[in-house]
Parts: structure tokens; C-alpha cells; sequence
């Protein structure tokens, strides 16, 4: 069947955004993901951040994989160029993108299995190279797609529907990332979109890869009692390290915060992120007691979210390259050419 | 002495075996280029080992006045500098030829011919009297036995002398001691054997208009002026040195000339796998963008041709073919990939090749393969091979038409799309089988969600066999079309009217060439058809038909080009005959001449 | 009403249109179960979406007294419960035929066919009233169709019952409440309608001795009995449900009956790279292993399946064919990855692939490959399909010969290298072309180095062309060793002589097998090879030399086999007529009836 | 030309191990690599450690990638079955290999290419699945066999010989073993046998995962001035943080050690590693510290070596699987078929 797109009622009484956009127009097609699937909620999340942060639709490219996660992309932004890639592979089709059209901004989604399993080698290699992208796993420890086999994401003990238990530790993407030097490190989850839609907005905007995991159950194979990625252990167990408020640039931080309660980080483009401790106990500037607290954390059940990590010291793909301002895809030929007199001069080399 | 071969004045092959790693390289190269300056044709062959430092390695130099540039299948002069090969080299030197040695060492008095002419000279001796330092004397040696062949040879000593200065003049010190070591071995070869020898050069005017290059750097260019902006790609030889050039060239057009910012983004990616995506996530951007390789990053590629097949993205590959399967001898030459490129993926998917003979044509086709990607909106494959993208070959120079535009093919501009009542990716409007396309960040109308599922001919996912199939066959139909765009072949009429042919692709050119001429004053005829593309198109078809019998020339065992024929032609496979050469060296024409000359035979039914 | 079908007994078609989530697959095999018990030849045939929940799907029963399986083509009865493709669905029924509805809403006057009676039940609103929870409402209204089709077509209800207990045997709730909505359906359409209609059942006894199971099971099964100890997979559609059937049987058959421990190893690797690279590490080391994948996985495999054919290491692959390219359609059927499965990877390699044309030769080809692979020492890829992978079929019941031992091949045991002066690995000692292989850890002197690079006979490393040449000369030799290792095809002859063959692999078989008894019976007559094998063999050349003219049916666009067949045999071209079907739903007999049927019309030359 | 084979001189005084064999049986063919190639001593250390741990030759299975480090295998016990894989899938050879021979030694070696680039994803797929075997990686921060291109353990900053200096943060074997939860965790250097042998030997002998990340200099690519792998750098920077010594099964420790000095390991097989801190400050129970120590020395230019972290706890493969002692490949057909009946019985399901 032909994928079904949804009639857009604009309410007169709709907010606009400074385009004047309405949120309407950064929705997409009719989910066909199963009703209360965690990706959904993502979805509003990522619809809800780009519309505050008043992207123009089509400045957007968004990409994915193969999955029911990567089927999300159909659903958001309708205006965007999508692109569903084969299973694993998203990264590099993000990198080439960006290497040809730096303009735009880059919303790469994808799965647990998706970037842990097939596309590990891709997603870490991505991030290596700090691609100027925002990447979103959704996490739910299992391939839906394919009915619910265990992802290398699915933690120790976690048991199947079927009670089959995982004995293998999980790949947490989050300790990958930090141990890699990933320049922006969060966890959130599905069900947090007080947390998730400031952190979609500071990926957004961060200049490198932005990497978000988020815990997204699969309320088909992954849902039920002795699953660690389910609605109730993530509501019971997440355990909100660090909160981050994006605000736009040139726009003075409105908010009341006591001295020294928050950390103000700057991105790029003007915007800031405000970090606001939430676990006292947590060391957000250094990368190996990061991951210490992630473990200790997990071995009592928790699962740490926030704006983990950010540094915004490095440069991307092109700050590396030293690549023109222009995207390479609009910069006109005659400036590609060398001519036919350059050619004739080179060969001499030849002779 | 043994008994002398008749003079042979610029028509030899000249053969140096020796290790690799030890500076023999240049040595050689400067050997080819003052055969080259001083007007003679010449071409070079390397045979060298998939290691670093140690290993035997070979040039072959074949100095011809009539211009044959392919391999005679014979050795006139060995010069022996490895003693690991030095029995197996003795045994090539074709009967009244000539082998030099390092004398330095008494040589096995059983590892002799008595029907060819051994020359001994202390090179090693020679150096280490006159240099001090290990690596020099290592080095200057290779320098000693070019000043032996000066000698025995007679070549021009100015030009050699050019030649050193130009190479070294970053750093004229190395000058003098280079022509040092030559002179050494040029006195010692005068003093002690009667120069020249009657296989030797004498300059001619026949090298004019023409370059010395190798197929990689050519290519490179060519991507350079179809105006490249994105090459993305994982080592492996022999296809390395296409984006080494690529970035070289770059790093001299690409710059601004104020800011010093590349217009250029080369990624080394982290595999082949990648470096197709990334090359894909490009032109979906519509960047021109492209990646070279070879056969096993060509299996890995595998899944991604399908999907740029099925979602119609643009793509450049080169596949510097080497010997399969698997990773086989990447070192040695090859056309194995043929079958594999042509269907590369799962599904029903065929891909665009395209077949350059030699390092010009691997400038020119680079930008045709640009230029057919971007029209028919698909992967083109440039299949070359290690012989010509890695071996110094003689060619016409390069030319560029400066009133030349890209094809961009059917791309709509934010105008055209403002303009646009609707956008549809995957309809087919013009009636070719190639739908329009937009790029991201454009215009909202032109927004499409490219996908390798099921998808309709508006770009919806479909599950719907009416659907998919309206689609898949709009595909087979722009292979069609497809098949009236890509170069037509070149065909080369005998001197008589003839009912045979022969059909090639590639690097088996030159041999062909040469074996042709030789047949014809054997009076055996054929025409020969020199496939530049696949799809193959009206012309190869109508050339079938014309001939009774058809050669069918190719390196590799199982007859790859002869399958695609019989698959995409109606000429009858009982009318064929394979010719096929695979052992990794590149082609000599003799394989070729003995094979129509056996057909010719009275007796055999043809 | 409109105007009635004639009396209809056991032979007609009913198909089920509904929701994907919605639990009617378990109804939905009761049916086809309640017709298989009653004596009835009848299949299954699902139509799923590519997705979890929420999308249309639909299943479609034959039930045909002369056990006729494929698709007719058309059908009979539509039992239309999802509003969203009410419309097509109702289009879809032929003339004089029968639609359900769920008439708890009112149905759109439009929507309405004259020439076919139309049937509404209040499904919902029954089982709302009766039922409480929504799920098991949902659940329910399945049940009561069953039920209305009961009653409609005649169904024996004791068999339902039993088979209701049977399924829920672990859960006795849980019959009482499909009964009792079995019941509202079959009292309302008593009630309400003339039962049974003309369409309906009668028991036969012509399922004896049959079972009705999948493809995938049986392959799986297959596994087991042939002693594969190692299996690596990554996740698939149509593929998955194999493993998981191994992981059943083993848990069944492979725990030793004291400790629990397995005799067995599943893998589930990180993707399809690893798990053939897993395969090839466990039969490197003489277990039997295997990995079932479909296109994307073949894609991915092909880097390896070059290695493993250069290197010579058995692995036994199902590729459960499902429509390309590319992602495409993953939940349809189609026979599209041929080419790409025979000649996989770059280099010139081939494989040996087998076709299954149903479950039962699923399991018995399964048992086959592994014996192929250790006697050939090379891989074996299974060409199964979604048709046969994942639906039901009705097929004799497998049996299994107590004296079959696995042939292992060529393996030297300790004691025969102990006794053995040397080993060579690649030498061609017997002349078949197929060298004797050794295990890791079996005992020092059967030590070599395995590698995809160049090597000579000896298995040493060698980047010398004679020697190199030696080694995939001798690779040709044992392809052709193994075209007569290979099961022979499956001939059928016609009841009159006949110039015209069909050739055609795997799940074509039951709509050839249909299409040639009806043309028989127009007086049009064509012999049948099913071909088992690639390579092909004698018996297949034969078949094609016996006829003048041949039809090849295949399930792809581009005619793959055809391609195979002209790649490989002599026959001309010019004399095949291919018969192509590639939507991705299973075959039916129309398409090749016609086609033969207007090859035999006057005036069509052939 | 083919492989040369080393004669077998054996000097009568040649010393013999337990099983009476002398290092010259568990030599290989004759090295091809550049001379002063970093990998030919760690050839070397092979040799020494299989000959000393007493090891049959044949009884080991020895197996590599693609690159001058993956020849290696060529050059050591020759007497072993050598599987050469294609570029970067050794680890799922090795998988299958651990899977259908349990009873073999599984010895890996690879180059940073090999494992860190193409081969990452099986990489750290292996190492989760705590693979009963020993991997080394030959890491020289180039990519050897094509001459010289950046591989990704290339450090930041680093030059190569044209000058081209490195930008991207390297990808660490170690630091995303100890992250993804490896179990045997070990960093060394190609000059330093006195380190590198009881390593080896160490990880032989551990049942799981043995990781060995050694620092072996490419002297054609990778061993001039501005080089972070050069022998040089190596030398100075070295900075030996544990040590390891190695205990056969029932052999009583020796060396006399001061008091709380050691701390011994187990192994599964009865052999011991006694470790023996060099760096007071190093901690290696917690992984978290380690990796902050690894960076922060990583910041000083210094490499940290040494078994930086084991853990004798996890089941490998086979545990996890509850596979039958016997060797999979050697289970006796009758073991494995059913049987008529069996099938007979089964098929009622079926009706
Ligand atoms: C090459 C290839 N192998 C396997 C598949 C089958 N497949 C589709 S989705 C999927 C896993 C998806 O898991 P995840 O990324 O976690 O997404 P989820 O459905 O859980 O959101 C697999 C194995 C495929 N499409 N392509
Ligand atoms: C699929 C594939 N791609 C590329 C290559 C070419 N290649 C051979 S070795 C190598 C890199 C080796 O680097 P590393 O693993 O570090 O080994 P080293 O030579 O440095 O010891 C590459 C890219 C190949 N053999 N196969
Ligand atoms: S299967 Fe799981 S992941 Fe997929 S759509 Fe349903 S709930 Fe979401
Ligand atoms: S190139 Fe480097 S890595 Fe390769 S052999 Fe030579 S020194 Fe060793
Ligand atoms: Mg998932
Ligand atoms: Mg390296």
C-alpha cells in the first residue's frame, strides 16, 4: 500500500514560528509504527524542536537506515528530503552529504540495531570524524522490525518475552561516544520530552556530532515485566543527571538561576545551552569518570540521562578539511575547471 | 661469444629484474623517458610484488620505432640484478639476446647459456670503491647499470643528464653523485665491451604530441575537470595512486587562491562500504562525486550499487582491476570484475561500465562517466586495470575543449520547481525512462523521500506488484536509453573484406593492434570492434551481425565479456570463440596471432 | 442476489482480507487446517505487510480436489474485514462470487457489485456484546468468521474443535471463548443465509500421508538431520523464521539428555559479513555450519563467497529470495538474485546453487548441500523463496534413510597423515579436481596456511602466472566435477511428442505442473525440466537439445536463468522464450498457459 | 614467487619445553617484511611465549586479516593451520573456529587498519562475545601494506612523513575495551619482550577475550621525526603501569615479592598472573579511572602499558551457550541426527 499522508487543518489559532511556520509544517505521513511505540514519541519531539527553533523545513535533510526506528523520518518533516539508506549504512551517506552541502542540517535517526550491530563500525567512524550531524539512536534493545531478537544494546540479565536471557554486556553508545571523544554525549528518554526536545534543539545546533541515545520501548517484544527497556523500568529508573536549557542566540537568558547553579555553553551559531547539574555526584567535564558514574549507575538498575558530555572546541569534517564556505555543490564549475591551458602547461611533467 | 643476433636498432625489450625497495624504480623510469625524449616509442611495464621491501620485482621496457606498445612476449636484454630470480631470468633472454649481471660475485658457472651473450660487471664493487654510505651504494647501483646501458645501448647521455636534473633539482647534491654512479658504469661498459651493441637505440621524431602517464593519474584528471568536488575511498592497490593524483592536482587547481579554502573534500573512509554511501550522500546532494577501487572493494560495494540502481543516484567508480578472486594477486593485472560489475546486487540490477584502453582514454571516459551518471541517474563503472592505471603508457596529450558544460542530467532548479504545479521523483514524464530529480535544501516542493523499499512511480512506498512493477520496468526501459548514450565502439576495418571479427574491451588494445598488422601481412584478415561501454548498444550489435565468426578477447578464465554478449545480444554463442589470457602479466599480442592463425589453418572448420 | 455460481465442491478459492496485529493468522491456518483434516488438498498462501501492525494483509486458501496448489488467479469468496482496502477487495472477487462483511457499519452503497452476492455479519457488534475485554474482542471476531464460514461452506466442526484444543491446549480458558465466538458466527449464518452455498466443502481422503508445513521449517530440519552444528545468522525477512525452527529442533533433539548441555551453536552475529565469515571459521574446522540470509545478505556475503570459493572451504547458505533490488520488497516473492548468487564476487568465481521447488525438497536439498559443500569444498547456496519459505504447502511427509551417513569428502583423518610422507592442500591428486583437505588441531603434518591471495598447489604463496593459473585451471576442473555431482533435474514428459520443453527452477513448479495438465487437455503439449542445479549437468543440456523450442519460467525481470542457461550450455538464444512473473506474488498457472497458448495460436511463427 | 621455508637447523643443545619441543618448532617461514619491522619482534615474542607456555604447535589455530601485520602468521608456527581472511572479518573466522573447535588455541593478529577501520564492528563484536582467544593488534598508526596512509589509532597531531598531520581524535583499542567490558585488557610494545612475552602468555591462557594492543613501529611509513609510533617515541614515552608475570598451572611462585606487592590472578586452566603495579596511581579494578588515566597520560605524549585490566569472571561463547564439552566438530554423527523416528514423531505437528 502507498504510504498515507496526513490532511494538514491549519487552526487559525496555531502558534507560528518566526518563519511563520505553524508545528504543522514540520509534521510528516501517518506513522504505521505500532500504536504506544516509544519512536512516535521521539517523533513529536523532534517535530516540536524544529519547529521552535524555526529551521526552515527543507533546510532539513533527514536520514535513517533500515528499521522501524529508521521508518520515523517518514513521519516528521514532510518537507525535508528523506533518506531511507540500507540497514547500517546511514553514517556514510550523512558524511557524504555533508561533505557536499554543508548548509544544510543533518537529522540522522536510526536503531539499536541499526548503528550497534551492523552500523557500529559507521556510527563510531562518523563521530570520529565530529560530522557537523545530529544523530538519534532509539533505543529499545531489540530489532523490532524483524520481531524482536535481542540488539547488542539489551543489558545483562534483561530476559526475552519468551524468558530467554541476555548474557552479554550491552554496547552503551553513551560510554562509546565518551571514550571515543564524542563532542556531544546525551541520553534521554522517549517518554521525557520535558528533557528530549532541548536536547534535539542543542544537537541541532551544536557544530560536530550530536550524539542523543534514547531509550525507546518497543511495546511489541521489549514492553513486559523483566525487560530493562520498558516504559516502567525507564520511568522508574531514569535518573536525570544533567539538565540542559537551549536558548536561541541573541536572546538573553530570561530564567532565574541561582549563582553558579548552572553552566552556560555557547554553540556556533550564538545559541547557548544552560547545563544544570541534577546528580550532584556527576562529573560532566571529564570523560572516564563519566563513565564510571554511567556503570555504577547501571549495576544499581539507572539509567543516566542528560546532556552528558558537550565540548565545542573541535572542528568538524570541513574545519579539518578546510573546505569553502560555499557547499561544494554550489560552487559553479568554472571555478572546478582548470582549462585547457592549465592542461597543456601540466603536461610537461609528462614528457 | 655466442653467435650474435642481426642489429635490431629501436626494436627490443630491454628487462631489469630486481628487489623491490631498493630504489630501483627511478632508475628504470629514467631509462623509459630518455628512450621517450630522444623520439623512440616506448612503453613500461612494472612487475612488482605485494609487499614493501625485499621481494623480486621486474620492468619490462619495450622500445619500438613502429610504435607496438604492448608486451612482445619476448626478452632481448635481461639485466639481472637479483640473484633470488637469476636462474629463471637467465632462461627468459629469447636465444642471441643479451643478459648483464653483477660480476661483483662469481656467478654459478652451471647458470649459463652458450646462445646468448653474458656481460658481467662489478656493479656492487664499483659503488661501494666509490660511495660510503649502505643506502647510497644500494641506490647508486641501479644508477652504474643505466650508465652500462648508456653505453651498450647508446642513448643519449644530454638527455639522461636533463632527466637526473630535473628529477633531483630540489636537491642538487644527489645530482653529481647520480651522474657519478652513471659514469661508472658508462666508462667500465665502454673499456671493457665493444659499444654498442647491435640491439641498440637511435633517436627518431616519432614521440612528439605525445605524453608518458599512467591510467590513475589520468583518471584523477579527468575527475578533476569533469569537476569532481567529493571523492571518498579505502586504500587498495592497484587503485591507490588514482586519489593520491586526485588530491595532488587539487591541492594545485583547488585552492583559494586568497583563502587558501579547498573546493575539494576527500574522505578516507573507513571502508569500501562507506566510501560508496559517502560517494551516494553526495550525489544525492548532487555534488559530483566518485571512488576508486578494485575487485574486492567492488564485492563490498555490492549492496549499495543495488540501492543507487533502485533509487537512481548518480555515482562514479573506478575499478583498477587486479587478479581474483578474492584478494587474489593484487599486483598483477587482470579484466575479472566484468560480470560481477555489470550485475553487481541481489534483484534484478545492471549497471553502466565503461572500457578505456589506455591512460588517455581514462581522462577522457572519467568525464563521460560523470556525465552519463548524472543524465541516467545511476552508478557508472570505469573498468580499468592495473596495467593501465599503474604502468607508464605512451599517449596522445590530453586535450580540453574549454567550451565544454557538465550534463547534469534532469535536475529542476528552485525555479522551475516554484513554477511546478507537482513534483514527482519517480514518474516518468519525457517518455526516455529517466524521471526528474531534486536536491536537498532547494525548494520545499522538491522534497522526496528517497527510499531502496518499494516504492511507486511519486516516489510513495508501495507494496503493490502494480506499482513496483510500473516502476521496475521504467527502469529497464532507461537502460535502453541508456544504450543510445554511452560511447560507441571503436571499429577498426581490415585492409580486405573479411566474415571474421574480433571484439575486446580494455587494456587487450595494443596487443590486438599489433597482432592484426602482423596477421594482415599473413594475409589474415579480421575487423576488430572495441567495446567502449556496456549497455553495448546498436553499433556492437550491427558488427556482430556483419561477422560469421567472432574472437572474443578478454583476460580472464571464464569468459566474462563472451557472457555478457550472449546475455544482452541475440549473437549466437556457437559463433564465438574466447580468447582468453589470465596469468596477471598484461597481454602479449602473440596469444592473439597464434589463435586466428590456428582458425586459419587448412583443416580447421571455422 | 446476483445470479449464482454453479455448485462449486472443493474447488475454489477464499481469501481473507484484514489487518497485520490483528491476530487472524491463527484463524486464518485453523481454516486451512480444517480443510487439510477433512481430506481436502488445499494451500495457504499469506500476503503480509512489510511492518508490525496496523497495515492490510491478506491470506489466501485454494482448496482444489486434484491438488492443484499454485494460485488460480482468481477468487471465489473475500471475506472483506479492513475497510481500507474494502474497495480492491471487493473488485478482486470474480464474477458470480461471495463477499463477507463485518455489517456492525453501514457499507457504502457504492461499494457494491451486482454479479456477486454479498454477505454482511455483524462481527464487531457480536463480539462486543459477548465479549468484554478489547483485545479479545479484536481476537474474537476472527474466530466468528471462521465460524460464518463454517456454516457457509460446510465445514466440519468437530475437526475445528479438536484443533481449537489442540492449539490451546496449554491454555483451556481459552477454547471455550473461541468456540463460543466460533458459535456466533456459525448460528448467525445459519440463521440468516442459505448454507452451505454452492461454494463449499466435502471431505475426500486425499491428505494422507501429507503435512502441511513451511519451507523454512523444513530446510530447517533438513539442518538437523545433516548434522550442522553451527549456525550464524543475522536477522532477515523472509529468512529468520529458519533459525528460529533450528533453534527448536535443537533445543528438541541437541541438549544431552543428563547435563542439558547443547550440542549445537547458534551465533547471531552483527550482521551478514560476520555471520558467513563465522560459517566459514566452523567448517574450516570440519563442522558442518550454515547461515540462512536473503539478498541484502547475498550482497553482503559476496566478498567472502570469493574467498571461500578461492580458498576452498565449504558453507552451505539459504537465501530465502524475497523481492529486489535492493531493500525492496521484503514480505513478497521472487526469484531475482540468480545471477548474482551464481556468480558472486569479483574475480571469476562461481557457486553451486540448488533449487527447492517446496518444503519437502527443502529438507531433502538442505541434506544435499552439506553433503555438496564437504565433497566439493565449496559453498552451496539453497535458492529457496518467500512463496516457499513461509507459507504452508502441502507436501508428502519427509522421511529419513537410517543408513545415511554425511559425506564428508576429502578430510585426511591423523592416522592418514601420520602414514602420509607429505600434504599438499591444492594439489589435484586424484584428478577430479577436488585436493584433500585437513583440520586445525588433527595432527602437525596436515598444517597449511589458509589464504584468498595467490597460492600455488602446494598451497604456498605465489604471485608466479604458471603457477597461479595451475590452481584456477583446476578450480574450472572440479566445476565441472561438480555438474555431475549435482541432483539431475526433475523431467516430466507429455502425453504426446513435442518440440517444446519448459525449463524452470524452484517455486514455478506447481503453476507449470497446473498449466501443462490444462493445456494437455487444449492439445497443447510442451515436456518439463525442472532444473535442481547449477552448475546444470547433462541431463539438462539434453532436455534443451531435444527441443526445438523452449520456454524458460522464471520469477524476474531480467530472464536471470535464461542468462544462466546461455552462459552455460550451447543452446541458442534465438530458440528460448522467456515467461516472466515478478510482482512479488506467488506464481499462477494463467500467465504461462497464455504464453504457450499464443505461441501455438495460427499465424505466431515460433 | 612462493613462500620461502626456513631450514630446521636444531642445535643439539637447543633447550626443549615440557613436551620436548625446541623454539625452532614453533617457528614459521621466513619474514618478508621490511627489516626492523616492529611486527617481526612481535613474531619473535610469539615464538618465545608458545614455546615456553608448551603448547603442541598443532594444537594452535592461528589467524589474521589483511596487511603486514595480518602476514605475520606466515612466520610463526608453522606447524599451526594459518587462516588468512580477507580485510578486517578475522574475528568472525575466529568466532566460527571457537565455535565448531573449542578445544584449539585461538590466536588472532591484526594491524590498527584491520581491526580499527574495516574491521571495528567485528572487532568489538568478538570481544563482547568474550571469544576464548588471543588478539593482538600490531598497531603502527598506519596502514602499512598501501603505503603509509593514516589509520585510525593515528594519534592527534601526528605528521606523516609528507608532513600531513592528523586531526581526528584515534580510535583506542584499549580505551574502548575497557569501555565495551573486555576482560583481558593489555597494552605493550614491539621492543619490549621483557613485557610482551608473559602477556602473551597470559593471554593464551586466559578463557575469554585477551586483547593485546602492541606499539610496533612501521619503519618505512611511520618511524620519522614527528611520528607518535616511531621506535624513539616509543622508547621515551613508554610508560610501564603494570606488570604482569606469568605462573604455569601447579608451579609454585618463585620471585620472592614484598608483601602486598602482587596481586595474583587465577586463570581457568590453574596458571596464575601475578600482577605487579608500576604506577601507583594507576587502578586497575575500575575501568572508568583507567580510561581517564589513559587520556590523561595520553595528554603527556606518554603510552601506558602493561595488563591494564582482567577479570577471570565472564563465561565466554561457550559458557553463555552451554555448549557440550566435546569439540562441536567432534561429536559423533549419531549424536547429532534424530533419527527416523524421531521424524516420523515430530510431523503429527504438522497435520
Ligand atoms: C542487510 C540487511 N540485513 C538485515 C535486514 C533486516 N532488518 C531490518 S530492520 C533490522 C533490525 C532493526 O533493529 P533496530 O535498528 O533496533 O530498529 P527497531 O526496529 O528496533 O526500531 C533488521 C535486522 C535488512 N533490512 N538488511
Ligand atoms: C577489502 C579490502 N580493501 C582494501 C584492501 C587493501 N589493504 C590491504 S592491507 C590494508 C591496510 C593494512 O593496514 P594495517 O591493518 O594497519 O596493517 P599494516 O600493514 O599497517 O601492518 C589495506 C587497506 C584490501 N586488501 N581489501
Ligand atoms: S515493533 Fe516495536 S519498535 Fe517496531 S513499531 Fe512496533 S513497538 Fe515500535
Ligand atoms: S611497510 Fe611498515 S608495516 Fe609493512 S613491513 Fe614495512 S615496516 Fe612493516
Ligand atoms: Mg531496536
Ligand atoms: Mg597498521
Amino acid at each position: 500500500m502507498t504510504s498515507i499522508a496526513k490532511p494538514k487543518i491549519v487552526h487559525p489559532g496555531l502558534a507560528r514560528n518566526a518563519l511563520g511556520f505553524t508545528v504543522r509544517d514540520y509534521e510528516g505521513g501517518m506513522s504505521t509504527l505500532c500504536a504506544g511505540c516509544g519512536h512516535d514519541s521521539i517523533t513529536a519531539a523532534i517535530v516540536q524542536a524544529c519547529f521552535e527553533l524555526g529551521i526552515p523545513p527543507h533546510g532539513v535533510a533527514k536520514m535513517s537506515g533500515i528499521g522501524c526506528s529508521s521508518k520515523t523520518p517518514a513521519y516528521f518533516l514532510s518537507a525535508s528530503h528523506g533518506f531511507n539508506s540500507v540497514h547500517g549504512r546511514m553514517p556514510s551517506i550523512a558524511t557524504g552529504a555533508s561533505a557536499a552541502n554543508r548548509g544544510l542540517y543533518l537529522l540522522g535517526v536510526s536503531g539499536d540495531g541499526d548503528s550497534l550491530s551492523i552500523g557500529l563500525g559507521q556510527f563510531m567512524h562518523a563521530m570520529r570524524r565530529n560530522l557537523d550531524m545530529l544523530y538519534i539512536i532509539e533505543n529499545n534493545g531489540v530489532y523490532g522490525l524483524t520481531k524482536g531478537q535481542f540488539s547488542a544494546s539489551a543489558d545483562l540479565g534483561a530476559k526475552t518475552k519468551k524468558g530467554e536471557e541476555n548474557r552479554q554486556p550491552p554496547i552503551d553508545p553513551v560510554q562509546m561516544a565518551l571514550a571515543l571523544g564524542g563532542t556531544f554525549v546525551a541520553r534521554s528518554f522517549s517518554g521525557d520530552k520535558e528533557q528530549l526536545v532541548p536536547l534535539i534543539k542543542a544537537g541541532m545546533s551544536h557544530r560536530g556530532f550530536a550524539l542523543i541515545d534514547v531509550l525507546s520501548p518497543c511495546v511489541t517484544f521489549n514492553d513486559h515485566e523483566d525487560s530493562t527497556k520498558s516504559y516502567a523500568h525507564a520511568r522508574e529508573f531514569n535518573l536525570r543527571a544533567i539538565h540542559a536549557d537551549y536558548v536561541p542566540p541573541a536572546e538573553e537568558i530570561m530564567a532565574a538561576y541561582r549563582e553558579g547553579e548552572v553552566l552556560p555553553v555557547e554553540l556556533h551559531d550564538g545559541s547557548r545551552v544552560l547545563l544544570r547539574k541534577l546528580a550532584e555526584d556527576y562529573d560532566n567535564g571529564n570523560r572516564g569518570e563519566a563513565i564510571e558514574y554511567l556503570r555504577a549507575r547501571q549495576r544499581e538498575g539507572e539509567i543516566v540521562t542528560g546532556l552528558l558530555y558537550i565540548d565545542e572546541s573541535h572542528p568538524d569534517l570541513h574545519g579539518v578539511n578546510g573546505t569553502v564556505e560555499t557547499p561544494l555543490n554550489q560552487v559553479p564549475y568554472a571555478d572546478l575547471c582548470p582549462g585547457p591551458d592549465a592542461l597543456a602547461a601540466l603536461q610537461k611533467r609528462f614528457r | 661469444m655466442a653467435k650474435q643476433q642481426k642489429s635490431r636498432v629501436n626494436d627490443f625489450v630491454l628487462k631489469i629484474a630486481n628487489v623491490n625497495g631498493t630504489g630501483s624504480a627511478s632508475a628504470n623510469s629514467l631509462l623509459m623517458k630518455t628512450v621517450f625524449r630522444m623520439g623512440i616509442p616506448v612503453s613500461g611495464k612494472n612487475f612488482f610484488p605485494s609487499n614493501i621491501q625485499g621481494l623480486p620485482t621486474w620492468y619490462e621496457i619495450r622500445i619500438s620505432k613502429d610504435g607496438y606498445l604492448a608486451r612482445s612476449g619476448a626478452v632481448d636484454l635481461m639485466v639481472a640484478m637479483n640473484s633470488q630470480t637469476y636462474a629463471r631470468d637467465l632462461q627468459e633472454v629469447a636465444p642471441g639476446g643479451f643478459l648483464i649481471y653483477d660480476s661483483t660475485w662469481p656467478r654459478d658457472r652451471l647458470l649459463s647459456r652458450p646462445d646468448i651473450t653474458i656481460i658481467g660487471v662489478p656493479l656492487a664493487r664499483m659503488c661501494n670503491e666509490q660511495f660510503s654510505s649502505a643506502r647510497t651504494r644500494v641506490l647508486m647501483k641501479n644508477m652504474a647499470y643505466v650508465g652500462v646501458l648508456a653505453a651498450l645501448l647508446d642513448l643519449d647521455r644530454a638527455v639522461i643528464r636533463t632527466l637526473v636534473e630535473e628529477t633531483f633539482a630540489r636537491k642538487p647534491t644527489l645530482i653529481d653523485s647520480n651522474m657519478k654512479a652513471l659514469e661508472l658504469g658508462y666508462e667500465y661498459a665502454r673499456a671493457n665491451f665493444a659499444c654498442p651493441l647491435p640491439l641498440r637505440v637511435k633517436a627518431l621524431n616519432k614521440t612528439a604530441g605525445h605524453i608518458m602517464i599512467d591510467g590513475n593519474t589520468a583518471a584523477a584528471l579527468g575527475c578533476v575537470y569533469a569537476g569532481a568536488t567529493v571523492g571518498a575511498w579505502y586504500p587498495i592497490t592497484p587503485s591507490t595512486s588514482l586519489m593520491d593524483a586526485f588530491k595532488g592536482f587539487c591541492e594545485r587547481f583547488r585552492k583559494d587562491p586568497k583563502t587558501g579554502e579547498r573546493r575539494y573534500c576527500i574522505v578516507q573512509a573507513e571502508d569500501e562500504l562507506a566510501a560508496i554511501g559517502i560517494v551516494l550522500g553526495a550525489t544525492w546532494n548532487g555534488a559530483r562525486a566518485f571512488t576508486p577501487t578494485s575487485g574486492p572493494g567492488i564485492s563490498l560495494m555490492t549492496e549499495f550499487l543495488g540501492f543507487a540502481y533502485f533509487t537512481e543516484l548518480p555515482a562514479v567508480l573506478f575499478d583498477v582491476q587486479r587478479v581474483g578472486p578474492s584478494t587474489g594477486m593484487p599486483t598483477r593485472t587482470q579484466q575479472g570484475d566484468l560480470l560481477t560489475a555489470a550485475y553487481a546486487s541481489h534483484g534484478d540490477t545492471k549497471h553502466v561500465l565503461l572500457f578505456p584502453r589506455d591512460p588517455r582514454e581514462c581522462f577522457e571516459l572519467a568525464v563521460t562517466a560523470f556525465d552519463l551518471a548524472d543524465r541516467v541517474q545511476t552508478p557508472v563503472i570505469v573498468m580499468s586495470d592495473l596495467d593501465i592505471g599503474m604502468n607508464d603508457w605512451m599517449c596522445k596529450d590530453l586535450t580540453w575543449d574549454a567550451a565544454y558544460r557538465p550534463d547534469r542530467g534532469k535536475v529542476l532548479s528552485a525555479e522551475e520547481l516554484e513554477a511546478a504545479k507537482t513534483f514527482h521523483r519517480y514518474t516518468d514524464v519525457d517518455g526516455d525512462g529517466i524521471p526528474y530529480r531534486t536536491l536537498p535544501g532547494v525548494h520545499p516542493k522538491g522534497s522526496y523521500f528517497l527510499r531502496g523499499s518499494g516504492h511507486n512511480q511519486y516516489g510513495g512506498y508501495t507494496e503493490d506488484s502494480a506499482e513496483y512493477q510500473q516502476v521496475v520496468d521504467r527502469l529497464a526501459k532507461k537502460w535502453r536509453t541508456a544504450a543510445t548514450l554511452v560511447p560507441a565502439p571503436a571499429i577498426r576495418r581490415a585492409r580486405a573484406a573479411t566474415k571474421w571479427g574480433i571484439v575486446a574491451v580494455g587494456s587487450c588494445d595494443a596487443a590486438i593492434e599489433e597482432a592484426l598488422d602482423r596477421l594482415a601481412k599473413q594475409g589474415i584478415y579480421a575487423d576488430y570492434c572495441r567495446i567502449r561501454a556496456f549497455p553495448f548498444g546498436k553499433k556492437v550489435t550491427q558488427f556482430l551481425d556483419q561477422h560469421e565468426r567472432v574472437f572474443v578477447v578478454e583476460q580472464n578464465r571464464d569468459a566474462q565479456l563472451k557472457t555478457l554478449l550472449l546475455a544482452e545480444t541475440q549473437y549466437p554463442g556457437a559463433r564465438m570463440t574466447s580468447i582468453l589470457h589470465y596469468g596477471g602479466l598484461p597481454m602479449d599480442y602473440r596469444c592473439i596471432m597464434e589463435a586466428l592463425q590456428q582458425a586459419a589453418a587448412p583443416g580447421v572448420a571455422a
